[in-house]
């Protein structure tokens, strides 16, 4: 299971390969860490580094399939085209060779089984890896157009960007995830850690992974899910462990309380805002939209479709639709002045 | 065509099917109703109209006899002839009629493989013995190619006994030992020249290397722990008892002499027999 | 502009260039195509067993429809004997148990009806109640459709056979209707087995 | 079929003379009426192909848009409710109204013609069932005008071709969009299916004489077994459609997950529907090839009875492949590898057909023809879709590329590079045949040139932004990601290929007035449909022909040469 790869015999054969997908596909190249393009050729976690492997040895074998099929097409294009003089006759005529269709059958037989016997351990290996003891759980829901995370064990509830340990070899930090759906079929998906796994409604999926470096690991969801899929993005932190710690610190307090804006909390909760919305520590307890409560500990709003700045949230209680059409949160019809309440309130709950 | 003769006993004309409305009326009928259910019910109500005068129409196309059209017929010459008159022949350095060539190649391959297969647990054994005291070894590092999710991969296990490592090991032996026959009772009656050579010693080494290139992709565990001196020597042994089983059976030194294409078994004019009424279909 | 030319062999050859008759061919085809439906709406029947999140379930409210099924299994018999009396030409025969035939699946159909009252009205099962009643009625829904289909067939047939059309030149078609009889019956095994044998 | 029933050898009966064709044409009108109420196979498979293209100019019109908005990052060309129907449609107009009804127009016009009979076995079950795939299509298409028009796309279905649960319950597809959807395609699959059992029939009943099933030829024995995969692959989707409408109308809790219903049933009941569904696309391609490639080799197919077996095999295991379409919804460890392995099994008939091709070609004497230049690129393009196929199947790998831009490559490296190349090629090809004018081979070969540069500027650089996490159904994406210029490439290769495809068309029509006359057998084929006039007459063959051997004009053509000597 723990499929280091520098340890590996190959890397010489892997790394030549890499660096022709990497020429190949200009900036994905094979990257210690996180990158703003979430390329599956920059593996940054277990399962998808043995699966990065795996596809390496897949794209070997069926390139070397390609080169000698394509390779025989070719001469057989150029050496047998017609030639001046053959309009007047035909070539010998050749109806078969039980021999020959014997052998070029039995040989992609035995690639065939080579391939699935790879393909059949690596499934095992990460499906059915064995949990070790210090682990970390983390409950995904997935609603139209944004994501729900709780740490059932630390008892954290939040959205969109998920904060996970990172690994070490001295540290191994796995993070196991159960995946529900509140509505229809989402898929998790942050290419640089681990595979996808869909997220169903009346169904529980597991998957599991790992984050070899510290930073920002961008992904999103997969499967398409209506009007808005294109933005439910995902977001994973990979912490330090101190920073981690620090953050579920934070995260497990209730909201900040700011005398100063009094005004905009009031408002949050004459509105219906506090119909859909949790900010723990006060009457909001809704829970159709994502809870509020460290709303300013993420870097972004929306799921990822507009940074977490005071104007973009403006804009967003003003009038969701302008920056995500079709997301699920109704324009509320405010005046600017209350929009700045509200904002300035919102503002406090870091 | 000047040799197609004519023996009179023909009509000039020949009966068609007649071209009718109700298909088209009963697919219309059938599809407005299906159209109302997103609309309007009324569609729905025309469409079922439709649909029972389409029905009643056709029935009466076809009972209790189907209406017909004459179509006139009239008459040309065609000509199917080719420009290409002349058909090329195999060429063979060697003129003449030859025998058939194959002498159950499947069977003889087949046979090769489940020689080579049982003489290949031999050394697989002694090394299992030898090297850890437990003819299970080698079986479970084979089998855990299949079932692959060993969690406890010491030693110990995999010395001890596992019916699941038993059966998926049979499994994939078999397999390979089956196919890897069959290519060699495919192939080697093409090559005759050395096919000890061939298929008992270069077809193994070639082999061994690239699983050793690859091995460690397919199955770490299994790459860890071979020992490629004795895996290659079970190769050999398997290679050589059945490129001599194969070669044995399927007469290739009487082969030797025949030309490439004949060799290969390739139905052509020419390589073939020409006894059309001793051919039989079942070829086919 | 020359005559037809037909070759010497047409006519000298003995016609013994036999291929299988193309409506059945055609109605094996349908009833391939027919069985994939019922495949799917049993797989789905079995797979939706015990998944309702509410009652009734179907051990509370089915009973076993034995009369129903023995008329139903009994007409294949009597539509069978039609067959085999119109291949030797005799139309009244044939016209009977034709008859007897339709009278048997109408039976069926009459049954099927009871029995959705008595769910509907006094078990208060239906098509939204429960996923087994979603499933249910349309399993069972979807064979009493073709049972009804099968029917009107029939009954035109009757039409036909009552009119003096019948012939024994037709032995060929009814047969192929037969067969699709046959189909509907057989799915009713397999319906029967499922509902109401494994499903209760 | 005993052989001593067949003529003696040497012999072909009667398909060699006919009717000059000195019809006076009728008003628009009286022509326009024998159009609608024809049973004529040929005059129906010449409707099938017109529908098919057309709807080939719709989709790709649909596509051209979708290109447009995903050129350049946070593109705001259609909006996301647009943009979603769009690809919707295109998907399922390309496969529903495109590609079945155009091989369905291929094995209506053709397989009749190939065996020697003089029409379907049901002609007015023919008439119906092309009258339902049209209807459906005009259906679906209407939805573009019910509810809020045109301008915002209307009713039009926005879930995705494959439409998942429970996205299409009421609760998430208010509307009738979904509606659409389910019925227009309910009909159109009666129609197919229709046309399915009408092919079979054919075959089974309607050979002239001497022709048994092993002297079928190829095009006409995987029309057989498209047709067969149709009967089993169609109606699962009519049955899950079924209680999609039971659902939506009566209340129904097949796929209400609220209530204990199950997303998944749908998942596995569309792609039982949908993977045979693409072996059904790619039968008649290889039927094509199948045809194409040995006339212009100037050889007989390699290994015929293989090809045979070979296509069988994919019919049968195609049928238990299915969830590859979902290693990602959480499937059992033993599910996944079993799903992996039966569709890397596929693999192995498939390389029996290619590499039987390759043969084929082998020492022939290649003509590169415009039907051949395409059926070369789909040999190519088939070969590198399959081999991006085969690492679809590698489970892990899926959970990377699943529902990413890299499937999209793939199926459309196989939907267009294969499929649409063969089709094309065979429209070159029996073009002649069906107007009795040959097509203008200039235009041609440039629009061939166009066509591949245009396909592989699209979908060659379409598997990157796969590669590099881009999922599909997006309607846009951040700049940033490192896709931008991916995409932009892509885009501009869609337009080339317009260009291309309209090019097509225009060769269509203008030859259609221009061309040079084809006579009856232009290419020196082997197969009985050129051994009748171009265009053939209503009634095909005057008499009933008589063949002994697959290749019953080369043995006429080479009498002291002929097949039946040897195979
Ligand atoms: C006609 C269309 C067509 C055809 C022929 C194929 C052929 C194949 N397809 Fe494809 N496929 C689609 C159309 C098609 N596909 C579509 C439309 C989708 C997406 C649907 C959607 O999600 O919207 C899809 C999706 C799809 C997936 C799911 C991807 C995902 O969503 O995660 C997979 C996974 O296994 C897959 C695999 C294969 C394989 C293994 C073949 C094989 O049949 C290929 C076999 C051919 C070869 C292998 C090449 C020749 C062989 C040799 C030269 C012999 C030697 C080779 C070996 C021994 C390997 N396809
Ligand atoms: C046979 C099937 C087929 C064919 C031929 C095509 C052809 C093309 N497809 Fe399509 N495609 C699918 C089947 C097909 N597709 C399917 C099944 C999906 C999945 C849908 C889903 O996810 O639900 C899909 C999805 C799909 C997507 C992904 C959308 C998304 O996931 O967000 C894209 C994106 O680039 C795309 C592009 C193209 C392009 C550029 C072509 C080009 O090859 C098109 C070339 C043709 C033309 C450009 C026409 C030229 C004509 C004119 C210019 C007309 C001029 C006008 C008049 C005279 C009226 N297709
Ligand atoms: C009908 C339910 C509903 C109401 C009422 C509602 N919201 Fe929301 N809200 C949502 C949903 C759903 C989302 C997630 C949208 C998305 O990302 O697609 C959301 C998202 C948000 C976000 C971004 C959260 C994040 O983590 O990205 C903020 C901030 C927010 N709402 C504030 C408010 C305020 C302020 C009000 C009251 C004026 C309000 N909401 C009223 C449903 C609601
Ligand atoms: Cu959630 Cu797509
Ligand atoms: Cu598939």
């Amino acid at each position: 299971m723990n499929a280091d790869r520098s340890t590996s015999r190959r890397s010489y054969l892997c790394r030549t390969l890499v660096l022709l997908a990497a020429t190949f596909a200009a900036h994905a190249a094979f990257a210690e860490g996180p990158q703003s393009t979430p390329s599956i050729f920059a593996p940054a976690g277990t399962p998808a580094a043995s699966i990065f492997d795996l596809s390496l040895f897949v794209i070997a074998i069926t390139g070397g399939i390609f080169v000698v099929v394509a390779g025989l097409l070719t001469y057989a294009i150029v050496r047998y085209r017609h030639k001046k003089g053959d309009e007047k006759s035909e070539p010998a005529q050749v109806y078969g060779s039980t021999q020959i269709e014997l052998a070029w059958t039995v040989v992609p037989v035995l690639i065939v089984v080579v391939l699935f016997l790879t393909t059949a351990r690596l499934i095992f290996a990460i499906q059915d890896a064995p949990r070790p003891k210090k682990t970390l759980d983390v409950t995904v829901i997935g609603h139209q157009f944004w994501w729900e995370f709780h740490y059932p064990k630390l008892g954290i509830v939040t959205a969109n960007e998920l904060h996970i340990p990172v690994s070490s070899n001295q540290q191994p930090q796995a993070v196991f995830l159960k995946l529900y759906s509140a509505d229809v079929d989402h898929s998790f998906w942050v290419p640089q850690l681990a595979g996808k796994t869909d997220l169903i409604p009346n169904n529980e999926n597991v998957m599991w992974m790992d984050a070899k470096h510290p930073g920002l690991y961008v992904g999103q969801c997969a499967q398409f899910c209506g009007v808005e899929h294109a933005k439910m993005l995902l977001r994973v932190y990979a912490d330090t462990p101190e920073e981690f710690a620090a953050w579920v610190k934070n995260q497990q307090q209730a909201a900040v309380v700011d005398p100063q804006v009094e005004a905009g909390r009031e408002l949050f909760a004459r509105q219906s805002c506090m119909n859909c919305h949790t900010i723990k520590g006060t009457p909001a307890t809704g829970h159709y939209g994502p809870d509020l409560t460290h709303l300013m500990s993420r870097e972004t709003i929306a799921a990822g479709a507009a940074p977490n700045t005071p104007a973009a949230m403006k804009e967003w209680i003003r009038d969701p639709d302008s920056v995500k059409p079709g997301a699920l949160m109704p324009a509320m019809h405010l005046t600017d002045g209350q929009i700045d309440q509200l904002v300035a309130y919102l503002e406090t709950l870091h | 065509m000047s040799e197609q003769e004519n023996h009179g006993h023909h009509s000039d004309s020949i009966h068609l099917p007649a071209p009718t409305t109700w298909p088209v009326v009963l697919a219309f009928g059938l599809a407005l109703i299906f159209l109302g259910i997103v609309t309007n019910p009324a569609i729905s109500i025309l469409g079922g109209v439709l649909t029972v005068f389409g029905t009643v129409g056709w029935f009466r196309d076809v009972l209790p006899h189907e209406r017909h059209v004459d179509v006139e017929v009239e008459v040309m010459d065609l000509n199917i002839r080719s420009t290409r008159e002349r058909v090329a022949r195999m060429e063979l350095d060697k003129p003449g009629r030859y025998a058939p060539t194959e002498t159950y190649p499947i069977v003889s391959g087949i046979k090769g493989g489940i020689a080579g297969g049982f003489a290949m647990i031999i050394p697989a054994m002694i090394y299992g013995l030898i090297a850890q005291h437990s003819i299970w070894y080698p079986i479970n590092l084979m089998g855990g190619a299949g079932i692959a999710n060993w969690t406890d991969t010491s030693t110990a296990n995999i010395a001890a006994f596992h019916w699941q490592g038993l059966i998926a090991a049979s499994v994939i032996h078999a397999i390979t030992c089956l196919l890897v026959g069959l290519l060699y009772g495919a192939m080697l009656p093409m090559l005759p020249r050395h096919p000890i050579v061939l298929g008992g010693i270069l077809a193994p080494v070639l082999w061994t290397g690239l699983l050793h290139a690859v091995m460690n992709i397919v199955n770490p565990v299994f790459d860890q722990r071979i020992q490629w001196g004795w895996f290659l020597i079970s190769q050999v042994t398997f290679g050589l008892v059945a490129g001599w089983v194969v070669a044995h059976q399927s007469r290739i030194s009487a082969n030797r002499n025949l030309p490439l294409a004949v060799r290969m078994g390739i139905e052509s004019p020419g390589l073939m027999q020409h006894d059309h009424d001793e051919k039989s279909e079942d070829r086919h | 502009m020359s005559a037809i030319p037909i070759p010497v062999h047409q006519v000298d050859q003995p016609a013994e260039w036999t291929q299988p008759y193309k409506g059945r061919v055609g109605m094996y085809c349908l009833i391939a195509a027919e069985s994939a439906i019922f495949a799917i709406f049993v797989v789905a029947y079995v797979f939706y067993l015990g998944k309702s999140m509410y009652g009734p379930t179907p051990g509370q409210v089915l009973e076993v429809p034995i009369f129903n099924t023995i008329c139903l299994l009994s007409s294949s018999i009597t539509i069978w004997l039609a067959e085999h009396a119109l291949e030797h030409n005799r139309i009244k025969r044939f016209g009977a148990f034709w008859a007897v035939t339709i009278v048997l699946g109408s039976i069926f159909m009459i049954g099927t009806g009871m029995e959705w009252n008595k769910l509907i009205y006094h078990d208060g099962l239906t098509i939204t109640t429960n996923v087994f009643g979603t499933t249910y009625y349309s399993l069972v829904g979807l064979h009493a459709s073709h049972v009804i289909v099968g029917l009107l067939m029939l009954l035109a047939v009757l039409v036909f056979t009552l009119m003096g059309h019948m012939k024994e030149e037709h032995a060929e078609r009814v047969k192929t209707l037969a067969l699709y009889w046959h189909f509907v019956d057989a799915i009713w095994v397999v319906v029967f087995t499922v509902v109401y044998v494994i499903g209760r | 079929m005993a052989d001593s029933a067949l003529p003696a050898p040497g012999t072909i009966g009667g398909a060699i003379d006919v009717t000059p064709h000195h019809k006076a044409p009728g008003t628009f009108l009286e022509t326009l009426h024998s159009w609608v109420v024809t049973v004529d196979h040929k005059k129906l498979g010449i409707m099938y192909v017109l529908y098919a293209l057309v709807f080939l100019l719709v989709g790709g019109v649909e596509a051209l848009c979708i290109r447009i908005q995903l050129g350049r990052p946070e593109n705001h060309f259609l909006s996301p409710e647009v943009y979603n129907r769009f690809f919707t449609m295109h998907g399922t107009t390309m496969v529903f109204l495109m590609g079945m009804p155009m091989l369905v127009g291929f094995m209506n016009y053709l397989v009749p013609l190939m065996i020697g009979a003089r029409d379907m076995a049901f002609p007015r079950l023919n008439a119906f069932s092309f009258w339902m795939t049209a209807f459906g299509g005009l259906m679906l298409y209407y939805s573009f005008i019910g509810g809020s028009g045109l301008y915002a796309a209307g009713n039009a279905p926005d879930v995705g071709w494959f439409a998942y649960a429970p996205l299409t319950a009421r609760a998430f597809s208010p509307g009738h969009s979904t509606d659409y959807w389910t019925v227009s395609l309910l009909v159109s699959g009666v129609g197919t299916i229709g046309a399915a059992v009408n092919v079979i029939a054919t075959v089974f009943c309607m050979r002239c004489k001497g022709m048994t099933m092993m002297r079928l030829p190829l095009f006409a024995w995987l029309s057989v077994v498209t047709s067969a995969l149709i009967l089993m692959a169609i109606p699962p989707l009519t049955a899950a459609q079924v209680m999609l409408m039971i659902d939506r109308y009566l209340g129904g809790h097949f796929f209400d997950t609220l209530a204990g219903g199950s997303a998944l049933m749908w998942m596995h009941f569309f792609w039982i529907f949908g993977h045979p569904e693409v072996y059904i696309l790619v039968m008649p391609a290889f039927a094509v090839a199948n045809e194409v490639i040995p006339v212009f080799s100037r050889k007989p197919i390699f290994g015929y009875p293989a090809m045979v077996a070979a296509s069988v095999g994919i019919a049968f295991v195609s049928l238990g492949v299915w969830a590859h379409h979902m290693f990602t919804v959480g499937m059992t460890s033993v599910g996944n590898a079993f799903f992996a392995l039966s569709t890397m099994i596929v693999g192995i008939p498939t390389g029996i057909k290619i590499f039987n091709w390759l043969a084929t070609m082998w020492g022939g004497k290649i003509r590169f023809a415009t039907p051949m230049l395409y059926m070369t690129a789909f040999l190519f393009q088939f070969l590198m879709a399959g081999l991006t196929g085969i690492m679809l199947s590698v489970a892990p790998w899926n959970w990377q590329l699943h529902n990413s831009y890299f499937v999209v490559a793939h199926f459309h490296y196989v939907l267009v590079g294969a499929i649409l190349f063969a089709l094309m090629g065979g429209i070159c090809y029996w073009y002649p045949k069906v107007t009795g004018r040959m097509l203008d081979e200039k235009l041609g070969k440039w629009g061939f040139w166009l066509l591949v540069i245009g396909f592989h500027m699209t979908f060659d650089f379409m598997h990157i932004p796969g590669l590099l996490g881009m999922p599909r159904q997006i309607y846009t994406y951040e700049a940033g990601r490192g896709w931008d210029t991916w995409n932009l490439i892509v885009s501009i290769g869609a337009f080339v290929q317009a260009a291309a495809v309209l090019l097509f068309a225009y060769n269509l029509l203008v030859s259609y007035f221009r061309g040079e006359v084809a006579g009856n057998d232009p290419w020196d084929a082997w197969t009985l449909e050129w051994a009748t006039s171009s265009p053939p007459p209503e009634y095909n063959f005057v008499a009933d022909p008589v063949v002994t051997s697959r290749r019953p004009l080369w043995d006429m053509k080479h009498p002291e040469d002929p097949d039946w000597k040897y195979e």
